[in-house]
């Protein structure tokens, strides 16, 4: 069983269309890459997994069932996303205790305290944070309340919408390690959004390389590290890589 | 550990130390800033003289002295005398009752009217949004004084109907603001975090943007109570606002018009009144903005 | 090489709560007609380092300096109004976004010609003449129809060659680029740093590169200057790099993930280990 | 490459052009819907307050001691047996057709009361607004350009008293000292007595009349009448054009376009007028046509002051006499001038901003 699969997928917004009939199948535990440049539609179709982009045709599937176009609870439990801004992800008036805490309200679950407790800890977070507001937390730390947050449904897939593009260099390394780590822990499935190829190579098995809306190429995190993707496009980007 | 440690712990240890620490933390940057110590304690000087009227005025407020008519301000008629002998000192003091009941009934009808129609135009958009927000937007593209004078012309003069008149012009403003600020708020990721976790939208509506909006309500309620007070007064002046012979600020005015160039004292003193209380409003919400807005947040 | 800049303990100071804190401490460094990089992470002062040469800093905040020379001239002891001469026409600045460093009312056209006009007196035919041929230099092929343009009608690629053709057009002998691309896309990147390089090499002129990437700053650059918490931490010659000292420049090195990644865990910051420096 | 990086942007402000195009028709229509709308809206709020509202509209046409016959007869008369909905509608076809009834107080018709005394309250808010815009857009320039200084406080404060003080108080102050002590102003009313009636109208508005007609003494002495109340609007105005000026301009001389222009050595004066000012003049118009819809409203409070003999006066006699036919009439054209500017206000806003057009 595939952890998502998507057929003929076309997302519009308003009335332009940004995906154009997009074709994917990921397995479970597998750590796939979106990868394009801004306005390529990588981050839409992220979204329309998740819901948070109602407008599509075709057919999405997450774990064997058909996807709604709307968020729904069954799959909250299932499907978690990280977004890309630290500073936009977290309620400015909430504790971390209460962003964390949050998720479990919403499904009755119960022990909270201690739950918090133990996600803090996963995400290497001092407790110290817990009852701290997000203006008095750094863009890392941030970062990982945000991955923390993901985590409390315990969902078996997570998306990742650029999750260390606004971070430095040395954080990155940190929140880079802690989701692969995660991973490998908690036997995740990934989908990730970015535009760095160096940051797939790290984290990913595959790639798709997107552009304008529609895919250009799919191929194996080998092909890229040894700098053998098919496209042109891809090679541009392979180049611009390299040269920057 | 004194409470002001405990108020400023780096690492709270409850959710509610970590609350009562940030509302100590919003007083403090309250207490630094000159002009919202000024405009409280204004406030703060008007609601204990509208409580403490009966001990505070020298004089009844009615009670007239026609031997007194017309002193000028003096050691013993500290404001001077009206037209019937009646302190005026005494009139303003009680006047403090008329004018906080305004303001104050003013605000709780108008201020939660404009959040929650706002917030539900804002939050739902589509077709909801546009019934609510073009019943609004007529409303504001009217004249809210002229209205008002309309409504209370077709209510009929009274303090009641004044304050009705004015609230029903003045929540559309209210609801401009909260679905202004709920349509930032709500495609925000924070709130695309809740949702994803399975909320409802009672559950982000309640939770997380009616907190969001209210700071910029209280600033802006704060600030347009000023307005409210002028136009009370305004209502007052005309003829339509409270009747005599109570000492509303605005009546007083008009009372003592015909005096205005010989004994100013009359028609003077009640609108420096007016002009004091209404900038305490407008000094503390021109500094509530500074502290609240949630720009500035990470700052302090 | 004649030195076209001499910056001896540059220090820049913002007042907070808890009274005045430096984000540059202490900064030395000269440079000649070459292409230098400043390179660091968020708040380690390098902006502020290339905003306080144009005396940029306006208050509260406060820039000294044992010596902040530009061609002899003493920056920090130039008024305000002398300072209007060296700007744009001797030292000049491209700024990280032109979505939000171009005028969004006035068109393009108008920019470029403000900045030329500001410092030259010319004929209004010459003035065209020289934006054409600036747009041109900069690699836009119709450039009387971009002038006319207004910056939101431009891509952000576009939109930064027009601020390089703006800041050259008095061909300044000094151009300082803070974070020139890290607002574009990939493949525009480096199309705009090769027009900067061409630009300058042709020109003769002296370069600060101002930016977070160590690989983007030791590809265009002669000479690196890596700074940390308002400090230089590391000095070296763009090609020596992979032999830096500094723990802190090593540790970045490090940190970042490669292409043909093949490590488990990236090396993360050990921020004890350079703390007392 | 190169060259496809060089078409992209063209295709792209092409089909923006189109978008624009598409967007602007619909603009047009919608615009035109919203404004019927909002008159929609006045009307059916004049009406409700005119006739539904009030206890008993008949009683107070045909007073309390009159007939049942008569009562009744006056009320088939007023069309009060009829539905609300096609009162309504009959409502809209009479002021539509410029029926808005006849006024108790004056025994004219409504319509032709407003048209004479429209003039003098356009008058006035007119030169009003115009010592708003040549005050208040220079002090709020000046006081972001040096925020923080002395200058900048004052100006706030100055900001703050037109929020705070009542207009109608600051008429009898007005009056008190710079007629009534100093003599520097001629007093109520629009012109001394002994001139009273001598200038033949043609627009209405006594300055312009008495230059067309040549009688430069009566233009002066119009000028003594009008300069305090204008003043007195004119501070209102200002006090809140220097207010959102000085907002406005400090939020532009934040932004980086204006680091752009420093960096390119511009002198100061043309960074803050032409860079940082440039971009403000169009939601300045916003806000210069909001006070202007504003001063119409102040003044019903300062004609009464000075008994000039505008809308205003009309509208607080009225009130006071219970003149609803002459109230609501009022309403209506204050209401309308209102819509009127604000729509207007709109639509150079989206003509002169080159982001929005």
């Amino acid at each position: 069983m595939n952890a998502i699969d998507i057929q003929n997928l076309d997302i519009s917004y308003g009335d332009t269309k940004v995906v154009h009939g997009v074709n994917l199948a990921i397995p479970e535990g597998e750590s796939f890459a979106l990868v394009g440049e801004s306005g390529s539609g990588k981050s839409t179709i992220l979204r329309a997994i998740a819901g948070l982009a109602p407008d599509w045709t075709g057919s999405i599937s997450v774990l064997g069932q058909a996807r709604s176009h709307h968020i729904d609870r069954q799959v909250s439990s299932q499907v978690q996303m990280v977004f890309q801004d630290p500073y936009g992800s977290l309620h400015p008036r909430k504790t971390i205790d209460a962003a964390l805490s949050e998720p479990l309200a919403i499904h009755g679950i119960g022990n909270r305290g201690e739950r918090v407790e133990a996600v803090l800890r996963d995400v290497g977070l001092d407790q110290r944070f817990r009852f701290r507001f997000p203006h008095q937390l750094s863009g890392g730390q941030r970062q990982r309340v945000a991955i923390a947050r993901a985590l409390m449904l315990q969902p078996k897939i997570m998306l990742l919408d650029e999750p260390t593009s606004a971070l430095d260099v040395s954080v990155q390394a940190e929140i880079l390690n802690l989701l692969k780590r995660l991973r490998r822990e908690q036997g995740l499935t990934y989908l990730l959004v970015t535009h760095n190829l160096p940051v797939v190579s790290f984290l990913c098995d595959r790639l798709a390389v997107m552009r304008q809306g529609r895919i250009v190429e799919i191929a194996d995190a080998a092909q890229l590290k040894a700098g053998k993707l098919n496209e042109p496009y891809s090679q541009e980007l392979l180049a611009a890589t390299a040269s920057g | 550990m004194s409470t002001r440690d405990w108020l400023l712990a780096d690492s709270p240890t409850s959710r509610m130390q970590a609350n009562a620490g940030r509302a100590y933390r919003v007083f403090t940057a309250l207490l630094r800033n000159p002009l919202a110590v000024l405009g409280g304690l204004i406030i703060l000087v008007l609601v204990l003289t509208a409580i403490f009227a009966p001990w505070i005025a020298p004089y009844s407020p009615t009670g007239q002295n026609l031997s007194a008519r017309l002193l000028p301000p003096s050691s013993q008629y500290w404001m001077g005398t009206d037209e019937l002998g009646r302190d005026i000192f005494s009139r303003v003091i009680w006047g403090s009752q008329i004018t906080l009941t305004i303001v104050g009934l003013v605000a709780l009808i108008s201020a939660p009217l404009g959040l929650l129609v706002g917030a539900i135009a804002g939050f739902f958009g589509g077709w909801v949004d546009r019934i609510l927000m073009g019943i609004t937007d007529i409303f504001l593209s009217l004249p809210k004084l002229i209205l008002a004078l309309a409504f209370v012309a077709a209510l009929g003069p009274g303090i009641n109907n004044a304050i009705i008149a004015i609230a029903i012009t003045s929540w559309p403003a209210y609801a401009r603001i909260a679905r202004a600020e709920t349509l930032t708020i709500r495609n925000a990721e924070y709130i695309q975090a809740v949702q994803l976790a399975g909320g409802g939208p009672i559950r982000v509506i309640i939770q997380h943007i009616l907190p969001l909006c209210t700071s910029s309500m209280i600033i802006r309620v704060t600030l347009d109570m000023a307005g409210v007070i002028l136009t009370a007064a305004g209502l007052g002046f005309i003829g339509l606002g409270a009747q005599p012979p109570l000492p509303e600020w605005g009546a007083m005015i008009s009372r003592g018009r015909t005096f205005i160039l010989d004994q100013w004292w009359v028609a003077t003193m009640p609108g420096f009144a007016i002009i004091i209380v209404s900038l305490g409003f407008c000094f503390l919400g021109d500094s509530l903005r500074d502290v609240l807005d949630p720009k500035s947040e990470g700052k302090n | 090489m004649t030195t076209l800049l001499e910056v001896e303990n540059l220090r820049v100071s913002f007042p907070t709560n808890r009274g005045r804190v430096e984000v540059v401490k202490g900064l030395s460094f000269t440079l000649g007609r070459e292409r230098l990089g400043i390179v660091g992470e968020s708040g380690s002062g390098k902006s502020m380092t290339g905003r306080s040469i144009l005396k940029l800093i306006r208050k509260p905040g406060e820039v000294t300096a044992d010596k902040l020379r530009f061609d002899g001239i003493d920056i920090l002891d130039q008024s305000e109004k002398q300072m209007r001469a060296i700007r744009g026409a001797r030292i000049s600045m491209v700024m990280q976004d032109p979505k939000f460093s171009l005028n969004p009312v006035m068109t393009v056209g108008e920019q470029i010609a403000e900045a030329l006009v500001t410092h030259q007196k010319l004929p209004r035919s010459a003035v065209q003449a020289r934006i054409q041929e600036m747009l041109h230099a900069v690699r836009i092929n119709d450039p009387e129809r971009v002038a006319r343009l207004y910056p939101h009608e431009v891509s952000g690629g576009m939109g930064q060659r027009i601020m390089i053709a703006m800041m050259l057009i008095p061909e300044p002998e000094l151009l300082i680029a803070d974070e020139p691309t890290s607002a574009l896309d990939v493949s525009v990147q480096a199309q705009v740093l090769d027009i900067i390089d061409t630009l300058v090499r042709d020109k003769g002129m002296g370069l600060i590169l101002i930016s977070h990437d160590l690989a983007l700053v030791s590809r265009y650059c002669d000479r690196i200057l890596v700074m940390n918490a308002g400090r230089v931490v590391e000095e070296c010659a763009a090609g020596q790099l992979e032999n830096a000292q500094h723990p802190y420049t090593r540790g970045l090195l490090a940190a970042m993930p490669t292409i043909d990644e093949s490590r488990d865990e990236l090396p993360v910051l050990d921020r004890t280990q350079w703390a007392g420096t | 490459m190169a060259l496809d990086q060089q078409s992209a942007p063209l295709d792209a402000a092409l089909i923006a052009r189109n978008k624009r195009l598409r967007r602007q028709a619909f603009t047009v229509g919608g615009f035109i819907l919203t404004v019927f709308l909002t008159f929609l809206g006045l009307l059916a709020i004049t009406f409700f307050i005119g006739r539904v509202i009030p206890i008993d509209p008949v009683l107070s046409v045909v007073g309390d001691r009159a007939t049942q016959a008569q009562y009744d007869a006056a009320r088939i008369a007023m069309g009060l047996d009829r539905p609300l909905w096609q009162q309504f509608i009959s409502y809209v076809g009479n002021v539509l057709t410029g029926d808005l009834g006849r006024s108790v107080s004056t025994g004219r018709a409504v319509v032709d009361d407003l048209s004479r005394f429209f003039p003098a309250t356009f008058e006035m808010a007119t030169l009003g607004i115009l010592i708003g815009i040549a005050l208040g857009v220079p002090l709020g320039v000046t006081a972001a350009a040096r925020q923080g200084s002395w200058l900048d406080q004052a100006i706030r404060v100055v900001g703050l008293l037109g929020y705070s003080v009542p207009a109608f108080w600051l008429g009898l102050v007005g009056l008190a000292v710079f007629y009534a002590r100093l003599r520097w102003v001629g007093g109520p009313g629009r012109l001394d007595i002994f001139y009273d009636g001598l200038v033949q109208p043609v627009t209405g508005m006594i300055l312009i009349d008495s230059l067309i007609r040549g009688e430069i003494d009566i233009f002066w002495n119009a000028v003594s009448h009008i300069i305090l109340p204008a003043s007195v609007l004119g501070f209102f105005s200002l006090a809140y054009i220097a207010r959102m000026t000085r907002s406005f301009m400090l939020d532009q001389l934040s932004q980086e376009f204006v680091t752009t222009a420093r960096v390119k050595g511009v002198p100061e004066r043309v960074v803050i007028w032409r860079h940082a000012f440039k971009p403000i003049r169009v939601p300045l118009i916003t806000v210069v046509g909001l006070s202007y819809a504003g001063l119409l409203e102040g003044s019903v409070m300062i004609e009464t002051v000075f008994s000039w003999p505008g809308i205003g006066n009309y509208l607080t006699t009225a009130l006071l006499n219970a003149d609803m036919n002459a109230v609501l009439g009022s309403t209506l054209v204050i209401g309308a001038v209102f819509i009127v500017i604000n729509k207007v206000s709109d639509v150079l806003y989206r003509v002169l901003d080159p982001r929005a057009r």
